[in-house]
């Protein structure tokens, strides 16, 4: 299934392999401080109504 | 040249501390603020004097009338007395300092560095600064800080002197001036915690 | 329905940011997914960039992105200041970290994708340089975010530190044109010749472009869904603070 | 305007002032060249302009902290905020007085420096030329990096991050005009761009200095 890369496999592999991995670490940062600021946010809204 | 506030709720940090103020400082009077500390009062004085927008409200004051000193004198310690006052008489286009020499005492330390000064000649030359401003509204903001009893009244006399030629004082202050003044409490003003603007527009940050 | 500016309301854009999120997210995820592997298992090599060629799915997009995303900023910034629309310099903020993100991956993908064609990882060509000067004022907009604690002041600080560093990003676009001439080839991407495939001796032809549209498209989706996620965490996290401060006011 | 150009420069002559440091730095770092790259002197006059201009860049660099964080340190700002004097005034002036103490200097010492690097004859006035337009401008938009960071406590590492990206488009303009000089090629771009700069920098950026300090002064 592998596409023929010849001699550039490595850069191509490479350039894929980083990118998607900044993409996936922003994303996941991103969702983890969403939830982490939620939960914040949940746990002060619940001190000050009770 | 009355300065009068409206309406007013100031805030510390974006959070409101004080709300709800209204008063007015009319020429010839001096109005003490009190309250106990962390209450809002240099907060308060920092909007009146034009440095930081009110939240709610307004300050009507005629432009450039206010006089602002704070716990900081703006001294530099490589100048000497005159070049202190001198500089900020020049800002204010105003040519007179030997009457704020005379009138807090300095004749004798005019050409000394202000940085070999004490900490209470320091407070009497930023009060000094006062005098040459030539500025009618004056806002003081613990004025009295590290001055002995004899300091505290040349700065009284000072005060006084400066209402009686039609000037007016905002001070907080804990000491008793001996000044005719009215006072003005703000702890009754404290902020209630309730956001001020119940379901309004930005009320998630209030 | 009202005006656009009700959404810089917090508690309706938030509403509206949870709505349409798994949406936008789905569809970003479909468009980058398909985009990639249609490019990177389904185009031919180039006949003479080998197949090097299939980093442009990624290489173009992002650089795209860095310079739209720092243009957004510079919008919601300007909405700030104009009309002190929390939400807007809060959007601002949360874009900077994926504006960051997309340069770097310009940048790395550019540097892979040099080393065969020029030989070398990096050359002083201008608009890798521009674009390690954009990555330099991302840097310098975020640590000033962080450094200041009073959340008023740091949005109009940033949003005039955005404004004078589009003007000096602009200004440095053209001083390293002048300061020496670049390697990189046209942005051949969007000219008339690349959607008809007339020359593809220089151009992007057909075959990579529709995989290449489909990528931006994503690259673009994924940004929106990461901004509405990142600015209601914005916009939480500003409210935990009201609050905490109300508290201790007691 | 003029009392406050006079007290700045005042205090940068007098004890512990920093008069002299920059110009001081300047030397090391000129000094310190040459032991980095090698003696050779066809080498050296080729990187001269572009060493001269990092060094006058990074020595005003340096002094910037000095322009705002001390007067708002001891009050100063706040009580010329509330002065008849307008901000945008007092930021020019402080660009001024920072300009006349290191700047000026700069451009003054600097054909000395460039007998170390032994750059071409036909340099000198170029570089001279580039310094006295360019460093106006290093000043200006190091006040408004001071401005934006003067509330941040041991803010200079920040100004620095970012003051550098905003020098780039000054510091390009003027190592080429200083080294196109030295080579005898055509200069007449490079000087306009390094004057439009300049000038349009002069004309426009105290106004954001100013915005900036207001808010900072809240």
């Amino acid at each position: 299934m592998m596409p023929e890369l010849g001699k550039y496999a490595a850069e191509v592999m490479s350039a894929y392999a980083a990118s998607l991995f900044l993409l996936i670490a922003m994303v996941l940062l991103s969702v983890r401080s969403a939830r982490k600021a939620r939960a914040e946010l949940a746990a002060a809204e619940a001190r000050k109504n009770g | 040249m009355t300065l009068s506030v409206h309406d007013l709720t100031i805030t510390r940090g974006g959070i409101p501390v004080l709300e709800g103020l209204n008063f007015a400082l009319t020429p010839g009077k001096a109005l003490i603020l009190r309250g106990p500390n962390g209450v809002g009062k240099t907060t308060l004085l920092r909007t009146v004097a034009g440095l930081q927008p009110p939240m709610v409200g307004r300050v009507d004051s005629e432009t450039e009338s206010i006089a602002y000193a704070a716990h900081s004198d703006g001294l530099k310690a490589m100048l000497t007395v005159t070049e202190n006052l001198r500089f900020w008489s020049d800002i204010f286009e105003n040519k007179d300092i030997s009457r704020a020499l005379k009138d807090f005492d300095l004749i004798e330390l005019q050409d000394r560095l202000a940085g070999t000064l004490s900490a209470g000649q320091k407070r009497r030359l930023g009060l000094a600064r006062l005098l040459v401003t030539g500025r009618p509204i004056w806002i003081l903001d613990e004025p009295t800080v590290s001055l002995d009893v004899a300091s505290v009244a040349l700065f009284a006399d000072a005060v006084r002197a400066h209402l009686a030629e039609g000037g007016s004082a905002l001070i907080a202050t804990h000491i008793d001036l001996g000044l005719e003044a009215d006072v003005f409490d703000v702890g009754p003003f404290r902020a209630s915690g309730k956001s001020p603007d119940p379901g309004g527009f930005d009320e998630e940050f209030l | 329905m009202g005006s656009i500016w009700e959404y810089a309301n917090p508690v309706k854009f938030s509403r509206t940011a949870t709505l349409l999120l798994p949406w936008v997210s789905i569809l970003a995820a479909i468009s980058l997914v398909t985009g990639l592997v249609w490019g990177f298992f389904f185009t031919p090599e180039d006949f003479r960039q080998g197949s090097t060629v299939k980093i442009i799915y990624l290489h173009v997009p992002s650089a795209l992105m860095a310079i739209n995303v720092w243009f957004m900023m510079l919008v919601t910034s300007l909405i700030w200041l104009i009309r002190r629309h929390h939400v807007s310099v809060l959007a601002a903020k949360a874009a900077a970290p994926v504006g960051v993100i997309m340069t770097l991956i310009a940048l790395a993908t550019g540097a892979i994708w040099g080393q065969p064609m020029w030989g070398t990882w990096w050359v002083w060509d201008p608009r890798l340089t521009a674009f390690l000067i954009l990555f330099l004022f991302y840097l310098g907009y975020i640590a000033l975010w962080e450094a200041i604690d009073n959340p008023d002041t740091a949005a109009d600080l940033t949003s005039v530190l955005c404004i004078v560093g589009s003007v000096f990003a602009l200004l440095s676009r053209y001083a390293v044109n002048f300061w020496n001439q670049g390697l990189h080839q046209g942005a051949s991407v969007m000219r008339a010749g690349a959607v008809t495939g007339a020359d593809t001796q220089e151009k992007v032809s057909n075959i990579f472009f529709y995989p290449l549209l489909l990528c931006i498209i994503g690259f673009v989706l994924l940004f929106v869904a990461l901004v509405f996620l990142r600015t209601r965490t914005e916009i939480h996290k500003r409210r935990t603070k009201a609050l905490l401060a109300r508290e201790r006011l007691g | 305007m003029i009392a406050l150009l006079v007290r700045d420069l005042k205090l940068s002559f007098r004890a512990g002032g920093g008069f002299g440091l920059g110009l001081a730095f300047f030397l090391i770092v000129t000094v310190l060249v040459p032991f980095g790259v090698g003696p050779q002197s066809e080498l050296l006059s080729r990187i001269a302009p572009g060493i001269l201009w990092l060094g006058a860049l990074l020595a005003c660099l340096l002094s910037l902290d000095r322009i705002l964080a001390l007067d708002w340190e001891d009050g100063s700002l706040d009580l010329l905020a509330t002065s008849p004097l307008p901000l945008e005034g007092a930021v020019s002036v402080k660009a001024l007085a920072h300009w006349v103490t290191t700047g000026l200097p700069l451009t003054l010492a600097s054909p000395l420096f460039a007998l170390l690097l032994s750059l071409p004859p036909a340099g000198y006035p170029w570089l001279v030329i580039s310094l006295l337009l360019g460093t106006p401008a290093l000043s200006v938009i190091g006040t408004f990096g001071a401005a934006l960071t003067v509330g941040v406590k041991r803010g200079g590492l920040l100004m620095s991050l970012l003051v550098l990206p905003l020098y780039v488009p000054t510091l390009i303009f003027g190592a080429e005009l200083a080294r196109r000089g030295a080579e005898g090629q055509a200069t007449l771009t490079p000087l306009l761009m390094l004057a439009g700069i300049s000038f349009g920098v002069i004309a426009l950026l105290p106004f954001a200095s100013a915005l900036v300090l207001r808010v900072n002064l809240r």
